[in-house]
């Protein structure tokens, strides 16, 4: 059993706030990502859950019941350190049986459990050596050795791969996906890393200054970001953002923004009758087209002439950046694609896909 | 063999951090003026010992020709005889061993814990505490001499080992040391052994004391070295020759009436030698630990 | 508890098995442990530090009827030699052979830490029999540490012991005309010379008076032999070598009823004479140029000073332990004039019985014993100090200490016991020091010198 | 991404998010109902203050050992100090109130005076002198490729000798005629100097014996220091090309900082409460030239007639002179780096 529930939990260094009432029903087996920039509170959001911080305000339920007063030993947690935090002065196996040794499990168990989860991450060979003369990886897996052994009913992961080399990092990333299908634990996962959020997490969990900004599947919170920061936040190249003003005019909705008039569709046009005269518009990179002779884009109310400013070349795709008077718009097009820096073209936006954001961000799309 | 030569010029000279000066072909002016300055100095360290040594071997009659003689003509060993037959002068080693080392061992020991939970523990009126902790380094020991010495003769340990021993140990500078070592510690291997599991006492026992070995050389040194050198408290708490310490004994052979300079310079080389062992023993430790892992601020 | 006597070996057997000696019973580490963190925490010790400090709580005086035998007496005096642990190890089976049922545990304290020892005895539990110097009878006395022991002194199976105990050390021990102590032995102070010297500079007698002194010492100096020298530094006692000199002229520390100062203007030219021999006659060194233990007695030795202020006990040391190799001599400090005054000066210890030693007859037998001929004239025989008998004197193996016993000690003049002797000495020195370095003349040292002991009496 | 210069006139990328920014304010969870807490406040507080004070329990119990003997023996003696201050006796005779009379005395008796005079006298000679002397020593041990280990040794043995010892030692070397001080200075034809026994010489003497003694303890702490600095920086630096004294300016000193402010601080405690080589060699003298404050609380306590108090309220005179001398080193050494 793993279930984790956060009801208004909230952390205060003196007056500051780290944590601001948060409430989260995290399902058995779920594999959650708590994703924000640094210093958003998501490191001590999962200091609190392992019982490493005082929750200043709120409750914590693990299994359904309050671990807020309890040790951190006692709330049948594991927990992955961004460090790894292994025991400088003891051997790999040492690392690994240490848990085991604390809680008075029998000398011969204890053998038994260690050698299979080390066998497990690949560390048979590795068992009497010392953290320092291992790799990073190595380490990393010693590290998830010694809270695997303990066979936990949640798991808890401070950024553990955010030291590794990019390489590496991927590969496991996937040893780390596989592990959970095998285990199916509960899983409490921290990153400031969006790809590693979206690719990992049943679950994300966005967090800002504190503040839960959006939970949901990551595709959902990818196609539907309740705000402008969650936009901004997920995707790479980042959402193109445009803060204008709203023109309730003859022929429909139109969107202004330093001289550039965006025509709406219907449906966003919809929406725009709700909000203010304020507002912004986002458009992701892969819901705009390149069109290379600027002549088309005439008579088409979502095609806007443009002069290419920046071309950036990733190998699989092609990130072109060209400006429309004073608007910037970065779009993603085919890798072999002739463009180059100065030359005008046309830029075709999917409004069908944009997203139209009110006052303080919010989505209009979204209810309340 | 010549590839091999040839190379050795090109490969960098082998520690280039510890000596950027000696690169330079041949000993440059500038190593012979440091090794010069360290000579001196390592002279002038030495210079009042040879001169104690050398009168330890003299016998007294000699003592005071003019010019003195540095390397006595006859050396005798009349002084350490005399020493050894006429002073309890073992017993005197003995009880400075049994005193530095007991202070050493329970002061390492008590003050690693005292400095622990200064150091990570978070409970009321911790800065008060501490704050009194450095505020008695500054009494002077002589003044707080006579409340001290009805204290403990009111426990009766006149003349007793516990009395030379047990007030040793309520000297602050352990706790301070060892607070300032514990502190540069990462906290995240504290908080990885209490998710193992761990109490406070074992989190003490099994992780932070194997990982402050070196603070606690330094501190076991520096305390040992302490109690072997104090005077004043011994002196007022032995009031039987067969409890002087080392420095009492050796200071009572200047006796008022008559000074046996001889026996009193083999008493010193005497009493010298221990220490000087314990350090060369533990001197590694002493440097390489060392004390700037205690003042990382 | 019940009481186990051991023998002496045992004893040390157990103690040396780290078992504590608790108050004569025995008990083993493990319960000590016990004792000693329950005393460090227990409320009943706070409340004895409370006794502590109310007031010396007297303590329970023993029962008239308790068996004399059964008594334990701690002696505790400073070493007068390097082997006195030796000879009081003897004199302790001798007194317990001639004493049965009294035990006598002999301790010593330090000259250096006298003071601090002293005090911090009488101020928990002190010794029953303790050796008081004169220089510090008058404080403890004065603090009711001492106990009053004229019905002992003045009981008619003393009267013919104290007849034979030179009178000066009566008065000295009289405080309030009542008796406080035994003089037992100590040392008298003056001047070493070498004969050898003398002789070739043709000083046939040694001088009487301060000029004939003064001629003898610059026809003794030479670039390598200082005529003339003494004590000037405080910490080796120098106002013993200036206190003859200010005495011959009538002066003092404090008047004879130590009711006013008798340094200004008294002391003024005794003082300019010693400071003129360092400074006009240059006979004697600079001041501070020689510390007396590694200074003025080796120079000495090796015949670099003709004429030595010092303490007559170094005769034995000189004539028999470790013989010079000169002939020597010894005599008062000169008089002033011509058949003038000569004073000896002596710093004596008495044996005191302490206010609080729950064993006051016990420990007035030990005094008796001690203090009596046949015990203290060996004693003070072995370890070179004049006793102040009148009836007998030891058979020294030094001839001189054997003259300064018969001509000087009865001529000895005692140390003027006022409680705050110490602190004016401590304060008139640096005085004296600034006229021996010729900072200022005798005259302004003994003006400021006076206004001390005036402030000092006063308070 | 290459790096060609931007066309002009186009809006750096970074500016469009500064914009949108501007608009974004807190917004709410998605709506799902908030869920509220189980248990009372008042619950929380109780099992708050119960964790609060079973952690503190564990924290007295690690003092707990320290603490029984800090205040038998050092706590309950000060307090037995400070209450003595307010008396006259209280040792060897019944205590009598006197009120502030001994505090007004400690601070108004002039060889009180004299004594803090000499004692920050002797701190001015003593502590500037060794840590220079300590630090060229650190300096050169650092620099030497072999052999700093024999030297190290060297350098400590004097302050391996007790006190006592010391003392005595140093009375060879200052004797008149034979003393090795004496001795070299003939080699220079300078005519022997009376060192213990000039009111000017003294305290200089004194200053060379705990120069001597207390060199080799803090040429190991610089060397300590030293050694424990990165040397990537000194790398950096060589290849930049500073000098060694711009080194030593730039990177050595302010990264020494920490050790100097324990160095300082230690050295001002240690130093005000010279004592021992004072009352052996020249217990004061000559005419109160070397004559220091715990030296006269020594005499007034034990020697002197009924001025315990005196001598405890000079005591805390002391206490709080230190105190405020190592306040004002702390402000002035804890700037940061």
């Amino acid at each position: 059993m793993g279930q984790v529930d956060l009801i208004q939990v909230s952390k205060r260094y003196g007056t500051a706030e780290a944590v601001s009432a948060v409430n989260l029903a995290i399902a058995d087996h779920e594999f959650i990502v708590l994703l924000g920039p640094s210093g958003c509170g998501k490191s001590t959001l999962l200091k609190m859950i392992a019982g490493l911080e005082d929750v200043s305000d709120g409750e914590i339920y693990i299994d359904g019941n309050l671990v807020n007063y309890a040790r951190p030993a006692d709330r049948n947690v594991a927990m992955v350190f961004q460090n790894y935090a292994l025991y400088p002065h003891m051997t790999v196996f040492d690392n690994i049986a240490f848990p085991l040794k604390m809680t008075g499990v029998a000398k011969s168990e204890t053998d038994q459990r260690v050698r299979q989860a080390a066998g497990a991450l690949g560390l048979e060979t590795l068992l009497d050596r010392r953290p320092e003369q291992l790799s990073g990886g190595q380490r990393q897996r010693v590290a998830l050795g010694r809270a695997i052994v303990r066979e936990p009913s949640v798991f808890l992961m401070d950024e553990p791969l955010s030291n590794l080399d990019a390489q590496l990092r991927v590969q496991t990333r996937e040893e780390l996906l596989r592990l959970h299908a095998r285990l199916q634990r509960t899983t409490i996962y921290v990153t400031h890393d969006q790809i590693e959020a979206m690719t990992m997490g049943h679950r994300i969990v966005v967090m800002r200054g504190g503040v839960v900004q959006q939970v949901g599947p990551p595709q959902q919170v990818y196609d539907e970001p309740a705000n402008t920061f969650v936009a901004a936040f997920l995707g790479s190249p980042r959402i193109n953002l445009h803060a204008g003003r709203l023109d309730q005019g003859g022929s429909g909705a139109t969107f202004v923004a330093n001289g550039t008039a965006i025509l709406l569709p219907p449906r966003l046009a919809e929406l725009a009758r709700a909000a203010t005269t304020e507002a912004a518009l986002g458009v992701r990179p892969e819901n705009i087209h390149v069109l290379l002779d600027p002549a088309a884009t005439d008579g088409a109310s979502n095609a806007l002439p443009a002069t290419v400013s920046l071309v950036e070349p990733v190998g699989s795709d092609l990130y072109v950046t060209a400006t429309t008077g004073d608007l910037s718009w970065t779009a993603r097009a085919e890798p072999r694609l002739p463009v180059t820096p100065g030359q005008t073209i046309g830029l075709r936006l999917d409004l069908q896909r944009a997203h139209l954001f009110g006052e303080s961000g919010r989505n209009l799309a979204l209810a309340g | 063999m010549a590839i091999e030569t040839e190379f050795a010029e090109l490969r960098p000279p082998a520690d280039i951090t510890r000596a950027t000066a000696a690169r330079r072909k041949g000993p440059s002016l500038y190593l012979i003026a440091i090794y010069g300055i360290l000579v001196i100095a390592a002279f002038i360290a030495l210079v009042p010992f040879l001169y104690v040594i050398s009168t330890s071997f003299k016998d007294t009659i000699s003592l005071f020709q003019y010019p003195p003689e540095w390397i006595p003509s006859e050396p005798t060993l009349d002084n350490f005889r005399g020493l050894l037959a006429d002073y309890p002068f073992v017993r005197w080693m003995l009880n400075s061993f049994v005193v530095a080392s007991a202070v050493t061992i329970v002061k390492v020991v008590i003050d690693s814990m005292a400095g622990y939970a200064f150091a990570k523990m978070t409970f009321p009126g911790k800065d008060a505490l501490f704050l009194v902790v450095l505020m008695t380094l500054m009494v002077p020991f002589a003044a707080t001499l006579i409340p001290l010495f009805i204290i403990v003769r009111d426990l009766n340990l006149t003349n007793t080992y516990a009395g030379l021993i047990l007030p040793a140990l309520a000297s602050p500078i352990g706790i301070f040391m060892m607070r300032q070592f514990i502190e540069t510690l990462p906290t995240d291997l504290e908080n990885a052994a209490r998710l193992d599991g761990c109490s406070e006492f074992q989190i003490f026992r099994r992780v932070i004391l194997p990982l402050i070995r070196p603070g606690l050389v330094v501190l076991g040194v520096f305390t040992f070295m302490t109690q072997w050198t104090s005077y004043l408290w011994p002196l007022v708490i032995g009031t039987k020759t067969e409890m002087f310490t080392l420095t009492v004994g050796v200071q009572s052979l200047r006796s008022l009436f008559t000074v046996n300079w001889g026996i009193l310079s083999a008493g010193a080389v005497l009493s010298m030698l221990p220490l000087v062992l314990v350090f060369l023993f533990l001197q590694r430790y002493f440097i390489a630990g060392s004390i700037a892992g205690a003042l990382k601020e | 508890m019940g009481k186990r006597i051991l023998s002496f070996a045992d004893r040390r057997r157990l103690r040396d098995e780290a078992v504590v000696d608790f108050r004569h019973g025995f008990i083993n580490r493990r319960e000590f442990m016990l004792r000693a963190t329950a005393a460090g925490v227990s409320a009943a010790f706070a409340g004895r530090i409370a006794d502590a400090i109310s007031a010396p709580a007297p303590m329970p005086a023993p029962s008239r009827w308790a068996k004399q035998a059964d008594a334990t007496i701690t002696f505790i005096k400073g070493p007068h030699h390097p082997d006195d642990p030796k000879f009081w190890d003897t004199l302790k089976q001798e007194f317990e052979a001639s004493h049965p049922g009294i035990t006598l545990n002999p301790t010593f304290f330090k000259w250096e830490t006298m003071d601090a020892e002293l005090t911090a005895g009488y101020a928990s539990q002190p010794a029953d029999v303790v050796y008081l110097v004169d220089l510090v009878l008058a404080k403890f006395v004065n603090a009711g540490q001492v106990a009053d022991i004229s019905a002992d002194v003045n009981a008619e199976d003393f009267a013919q012991e104290k007849a034979a105990i030179a009178p000066f050390t009566w008065d000295v021990t009289d405080f309030g005309g009542k008796t406080y102590g035994v003089g037992a032995l100590g040392a008298a102070f003056g001047i070493f010379y070498n004969k050898d010297l003398l002789d070739k500079a043709g000083i046939t007698e040694f001088p009487q008076t301060r000029d004939a002194l003064v001629e003898a010492a610059k026809a003794l100096t030479t670039d390598r032999v200082w005529g003339f020298q003494f004590r000037d530094s405080f910490p080796n006692y120098a106002h013993w070598d200036w206190l003859p000199y200010v005495h011959d002229d009538g002066g003092d520390v404090m008047t004879a009823d130590l009711t006013a100062q008798n340094l200004d203007p008294k002391a003024a030219a005794a003082t300019q004479y010693l400071a003129d021999m360092k400074l006009v006659h240059k006979v004697s060194p600079e001041a501070g140029a020689y510390e007396w233990l590694t200074g003025n007695r080796p120079l000495f030795e090796a015949g670099g000073i003709a004429i030595l202020h010092d303490e007559f006990p170094q005769a034995a040391v000189w004539e028999v332990d470790k013989p010079v190799s000169f002939n020597l001599g010894v005599a008062q400090a000169p008089a002033t004039t011509e058949g003038g005054e000569q004073t000896t000066m002596g710093n004596f210890g008495y044996a005191t019985i302490s206010e609080k030693s729950p064993n006051k007859e016990a420990a007035w037998e030990f005094v008796k014993w001690w203090t009596s001929a046949d015990v203290i004239n060996p004693y003070a025989a072995e370890i070179g100090l004049q006793t102040v008998r009148t009836d007998s004197s030891p058979d020294f193996k030094s001839k001189l200490l054997q003259q300064v016993q018969t001509e000087f000690v009865p001529k000895v003049q005692g140390v003027q016991l006022a409680e705050n002797y110490y602190e004016m000495l401590t304060n008139i020195w640096p005085e004296v020091e600034r006229a021996y370095r010729g900072e200022q003349t005798g005259e302004e040292a003994m003006k400021k010198a006076g206004e001390v002991v005036t402030g000092l009496l006063g308070s | 991404m290459h790096d060609g210069a931007l066309p002009a006139g186009s809006a750096p990328p970074g500016t469009v998010i500064r914009m949108a920014t501007l608009l974004i304010e807190q917004s709410t969870a998605e709506a799902a109902p908030i869920p509220h807490m189980r248990l009372s406040r008042q619950e929380h507080e109780r099992l708050r203050r119960a964790r609060g004070r079973q952690r503190a329990l564990t924290a007295y119990l690690f003092l707990l050992p320290n603490a029984v003997f800090f205040t038998a023996f050092l706590i309950i003696p000060i307090i037995f100090l400070f209450y003595l201050t307010f008396h006259n006796g209280g040792i060897i005779t019944p205590a009598k109130f006197v009120g502030l009379d001994n505090w007004r005395r400690a601070w108004s008796d002039d060889l009180v005076r004299t004594t803090i005079r000499n004692t920050v006298y002797y701190c001015l000679l003593a502590i500037p002198s060794v840590f220079v002397i300590g630090m060229i020593l650190a300096l050169c041990l650092q620099r030497i490729p072999r052999g700093s280990g024999p030297f190290r040794s060297l350098f400590y043995l004097p302050t391996l000798t007790p006190y006592v010892t010391a003392a005595l030692i140093w009375l060879f070397i200052v004797q008149r005629d034979f003393g090795a001080l004496n001795v070299t200075l003939g080699l220079f034809g300078i005519p022997p100097q009376n060192w213990l026994g000039s009111t000017s010489l003294v305290m200089p003497s004194i200053a060379m014996l705990e120069v001597w003694r207390g060199v080799g303890f803090w040429t190991l702490l610089f060397l300590a220091a030293l050694l424990a600095l990165p040397p990537e920086l000194y790398q950096a630096a060589t290849i930049d090309g500073a000098s060694a004294w711009q080194q030593f300016r730039h990177i050595t000193l302010p990264l020494m900082r920490p050790t100097f402010f324990f160095a300082v601080v230690m050295a001002t405690i240690w130093n005000l409460q010279l004592f021992d080589s004072v009352s052996i060699l020249t217990d004061g003298g000559p005419s109160n030239a070397s004559a220091t404050v715990v030296w006269y609380i020594y005499k007034a306590m034990f020697q002197f007639n009924d001025k315990t108090g005196f001598a405890a309220a000079l005591s805390f005179v002391l206490l709080l002179f230190i105190l405020v001398l190592t306040l004002i080193e702390i402000r002035l050494l804890r700037k940061p780096a």
